[in-house]
């Protein structure tokens, strides 16, 4: 599950977010959507831990796949340096991936932010006859990989904070406009753990069955060490559940939101 | 022209096939790194701290990267010891490693009643946690006075029928005494350090980044500490002393049998790679081929110092 | 738009153009670094450690490179007092910048005699070393229990005619309660920490890299350690705290104001980058700005823990 | 006096001895023989001290000047992998150099390992009519700069520890030979502490001057620390000398060696 990826192809999407294509055969064969490697920035104490990046998209011809970032702190930084060529320290693919039901026929996959890089993937595996992508940014500067995301999927709607681009408002805003015309089999959410809350209640009230996909700081990503957990129901209580084995991705229902 | 190199060592009454070893809450109960390595090449795993009862831990962010080291707030999260020993024990054992359970409780009597349970239970030593620095009650109050300890070592004793390995925290102003107070009250040896208490803050939100504030600080940022604490400890006590602390590779597993350790245990280090823990005895294997050592024993407490 | 900014505080009675401050031991007495920056935009400068006797300190080597930090076994070497105040003082007082002496003693008495000395001469403040690992007399011993510190501090505090801190260390159980007792016995206000006690192996002669086998670790390695305890004591005592432990920016500044600290020491991140010390006020002064505060104070305790 | 020098040319010469040509006018308009530079051999924690390393040569029509160095461990091993066009942090030129007295008319310089390295621009600077070189390798495979020494020498010994290469021997053996055939004026050493013990000890008695350069772990690498300290005569007493600010060249006879 380790191996060293060369870097196939550097992009500078806007300002503060990059692609980097790895090639490594061992993860472009078996990655599923929703699924994170976790990958050393440099060697050595800089950014001492991995830092756990989805996978965006998999193309398994070429053995290869891109992960998408945002420049953050010290390990993106340092990531977002890194050349065509180089070797990247990555273990994966990880963690539990997003369910596809090839019997739906219709999905939504919502994101925000930095979590609309691993629904990519998921648009280009699903079979749904009908599959609606709603991003959301901050403002115009931030929205990214629009045309990559208009292919892989039958209707595409960006929303910024500001208004500056699409629809003024938020992913769930607009959301719950799209159930209102036409109730979707199945929603599919990656972004800001306040926009899943709200996403989550949203589709609970409209009976729509869906899946998260969380963040939470790591230290082994492979769930040996228990740092990364987030809190789950469990019979009439809860339980804290590891982000990086059983999920990142969990059913919608599954968590509790504080 | 190469030498047998024997890594065996035998920790009273524990006896390993080599000196390194998992430490506890790093990995897990073995499963998730045997995707990794064979677990037979490692000389035994301290499993995930246990607790009497089930424990739900720390809310998260329970960890936070520090220069050169982590922050980690899980507070013994785990499924109990019962529930330990009915479904990862049978797991363990399939592989020729020595199994160490990692115990924590509340109470003296806690302490006891899990020594009971698993003097019972197919392992090969209880390590005596009494140094989590992440949990409120117990562990620390008791592991950071000579009397605690005395007092938590010499009721666990009488009921311990396995090799007691007690746990020390880095967190006290004299180790020495604490060592002291463990050995007399019967422990079989010592392990340490544990983690020391630290904080990080994030001056974007103002707030800790560890939900618990306080977290425990290891890595390689606390060797020099763990080093000079193993130097003190083995210096002053006649039973084995297992160092760890920061190790990530067979040289420093060297420079802590030179201070006096006779077996390590590797942490932290396997989260950045996950074949730390191979590459350590591997690493030690080769100081030893290269400079002539054959029985790592020999190693121990080799600092030249005058 | 641009905001005054208010960088000025004042420590019991010690008045501050800005709250960074040269740590004691890593700056000399200032002449050295006056060559690379003008002194006068630091808030003080802590002097080298000083005795009532010359002092030759411990052998070299006196410093290993650990991860993400330092050791030194420097062991005070210093002029004595005497020559400080004849040949330093008047070197220092060229520039605006508060002098603060650091002092340490082998008895209690000695204590006494360099405050009293010290109170004569021309300086701002007088910081008590309680703290220093690389010395076998005195120091350490006194800090390490709250006992001593009471002792020393109750009698130097009866002749000290300066404001009057207390340099901690860190290698206690509970700090809180050491610096109760420094408060309790009249400090004006604590500093902390001095180094923690660490040691470094060199595996390819066997020895300790260090002359004196053990050494104090310093730099970024040490600063969630620091943080945890500027938070712990400046949440139990009401004398202002000055935070140090790692500190190489503004930022790293900023998380020690918050968890508590009054005014800030910079030290090791000097050795690596001269600028370090005014960088930190830079860095300070940036983020009040980006973050729209006017007067440092306002960060201090600033933490959002709930 | 902290400067980024821009690295005009790296030069491997042998297995583990680099050359680093560095541009920096404030310190090649300044720096003498037997100065040292502190530099930084990568940002961040790895290697997180600066590393003292002697100023091998000037060119002061250039402004470069060059450094030589073993790799020893993770500074200098880092510092062997800095390619032509990177920038170097530097301290320097820092420390008190060798005495050049124009009046001498034969001076001798004796190094050992890479102790050999500073002695070069002294023998470049030194007027002296002769100026004899000794200088001492573990074997063959370490001489290292032969032709460079040879110019600006009038004559260069090599000795080996195994003799595999010039004479087998001892520097100071060979330093004594010279002394009985003409006793220089002056004599430089630079190598391993052992080597300038002997020296000294042989030149008071042929009643000789000599100097040594000593080195030392260092901190500040400009006298504040405290750090780097090797002891001195001082009246009747000794004290601590601060090998980076009071050296790294002292009197031989002002040295106390253990
Ligand atoms: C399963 C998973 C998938 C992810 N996928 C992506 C992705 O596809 N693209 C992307 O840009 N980012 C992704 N992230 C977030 C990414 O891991 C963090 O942005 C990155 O670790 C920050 O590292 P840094 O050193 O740059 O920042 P740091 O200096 O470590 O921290 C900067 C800030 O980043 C945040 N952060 C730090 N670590 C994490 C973490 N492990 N998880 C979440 N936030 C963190 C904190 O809020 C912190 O204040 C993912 C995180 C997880 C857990
Ligand atoms: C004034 C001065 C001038 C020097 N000039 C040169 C030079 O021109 N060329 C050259 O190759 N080397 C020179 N050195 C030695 C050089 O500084 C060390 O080899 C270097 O710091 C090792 O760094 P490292 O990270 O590679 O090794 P580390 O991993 O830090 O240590 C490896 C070994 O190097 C030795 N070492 C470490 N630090 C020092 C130090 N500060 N001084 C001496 N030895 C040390 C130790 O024995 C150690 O075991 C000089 C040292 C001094 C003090
Ligand atoms: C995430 C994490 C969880 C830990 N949990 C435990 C535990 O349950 N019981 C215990 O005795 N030590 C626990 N420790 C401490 C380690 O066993 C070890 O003492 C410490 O991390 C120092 O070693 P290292 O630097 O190699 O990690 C934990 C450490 C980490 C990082
Ligand atoms: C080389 C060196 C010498 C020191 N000497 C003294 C001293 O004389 N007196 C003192 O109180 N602290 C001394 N200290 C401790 C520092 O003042 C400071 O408390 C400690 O280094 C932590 O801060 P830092 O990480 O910013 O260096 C010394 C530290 C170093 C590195
Ligand atoms: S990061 Fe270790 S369990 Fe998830
Ligand atoms: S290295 Fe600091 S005084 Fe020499």
């Amino acid at each position: 599950m380790r191996s060293f990826a060369t870097v196939k192809k550097t992009r500078q999407l806007n300002h503060d977010t990059f692609l980097l294509c790895l090639k490594s055969e061992k993860i472009a064969s078996c990655a599923e959507a929703g699924q994170f490697v976790n990958l050393k920035c440099c060697d050595g104490l800089d950014a001492y831990l991995r830092r756990p990046i989805s996978i965006h998209s998999v193309n398994r011809e070429c053995n290869t796949f891109d992960i998408v970032f945002q420049v953050r702190g010290k390990g993106t930084s340092l990531l977002s340096r890194i050349r065509p060529g180089d070797e990247i320290d990555v273990i994966g693919p990880l963690g539990r991936g997003f369910t596809l039901d090839h019997s739906h026929r219709h999905i939504v996959v919502a994101g925000g932010g930095i979590g609309i890089f691993p629904l990519f993937q998921l648009l280009k595996d699903h079979t749904a006859a009908k599959k609606t992508a709603v991003l959301g940014f901050r403002s115009k500067d931030f929205v990214v990989l629009e045309d990559e995301f208009k292919k892989h999927s039958t209707e595409l709607l960006i929303a910024t904070d500001d208004g500056s681009y699409g629809i003024k408002g938020f992913v769930t805003d607009v959301l719950e406009k799209i159930i209102q015309k036409e109730k979707p089999d199945m929603v599919y959410f990656c972004g800001p753990e306040v926009m899943m809350k709200t996403g989550v209640k949203l589709l609970q009230k409209y009976n729509i069955p869906c899946e998260v996909s969380l963040e939470q700081r790591m230290g082994c990503g492979i769930g040996a060490c228990l740092v990364c957990v987030c809190k789950t129901r469990k019979d009439n209580d809860w339980d804290y559940s590891r982000i990086c084995a059983d999920g990142p991705v969990f059913k919608g229902e599954d968590i509790i939101f504080d | 022209m190469k030498k047998n190199i024997n890594l065996e060592v035998n920790i009273a009454g524990l006896s390993l096939k080599n000196p390194v070893i998992a430490a506890s809450g790093t990995f897990g109960f073995g499963r998730e790194y045997s995707k990794f390595f064979d677990l037979n090449l490692l000389g035994g795993i301290s499993v995930k701290g246990l607790t009497l009862k089930p424990r739900k831990g720390n809310p998260p962010p329970r960890i936070a990267e520090t220069p050169g080291g982590i922050l980690n707030s899980v507070g013994l999260q785990n499924p109990g010891v019962h529930a330990f020993i009915e479904n990862e024990i049978p797991f363990l054992r399939q592989y020729n490693t020595a199994i160490i359970a990692n115990a924590s409780g509340n109470t003296v009597e806690e302490y006891v009643e899990m020594t009971e349970i698993l003097s019972d239970a197919d392992i090969d030593a209880i390590e005596l946690n009494l140094s989590c620095p992440n949990v409120k009650e117990g562990c620390m109050t008791f592991g950071s006075s000579s009397r605690g300890v005395l007092e938590v070592v010499n009721k666990v004793k009488k009921v311990a029928r396995k090799p007691l390995i007690v746990k020390l925290t880095p967190n006290v102003t004299d180790i020495v005494e604490i060592a002291k107070a463990a050995e007399d009250a019967g422990a079989d040896a010592v392990s340490l350090i544990n983690t020391l208490l630290g904080m990080a803050i994030d001056v974007k939100t103002r707030r800790p980044i560890l939900a618990n504030i306080t977290g425990g600080l290891s890595g390689p940022c606390v060797k020099p500490i763990a080093l000079r604490m193993v130097y003190q400890v083995s210096q002053s006590v006649k039973i084995p002393v297992i160092g760890m602390g920061g190790i990530s590779n067979g040289i420093d597993a060297v420079e802590f049998f030179l201070a006096g350790a006779s077996a390590v245990m590797v942490g932290t280090a396997g989260f950045v790679n996950p074949m730390a823990w191979v590459e350590t005895v591997e690493g030690i294997k080769e100081y030893m081929t290269e400079n002539g050592i054959e029985d790592v024993k020999e190693l121990t407490g080799g600092l030249i110092a005058d």
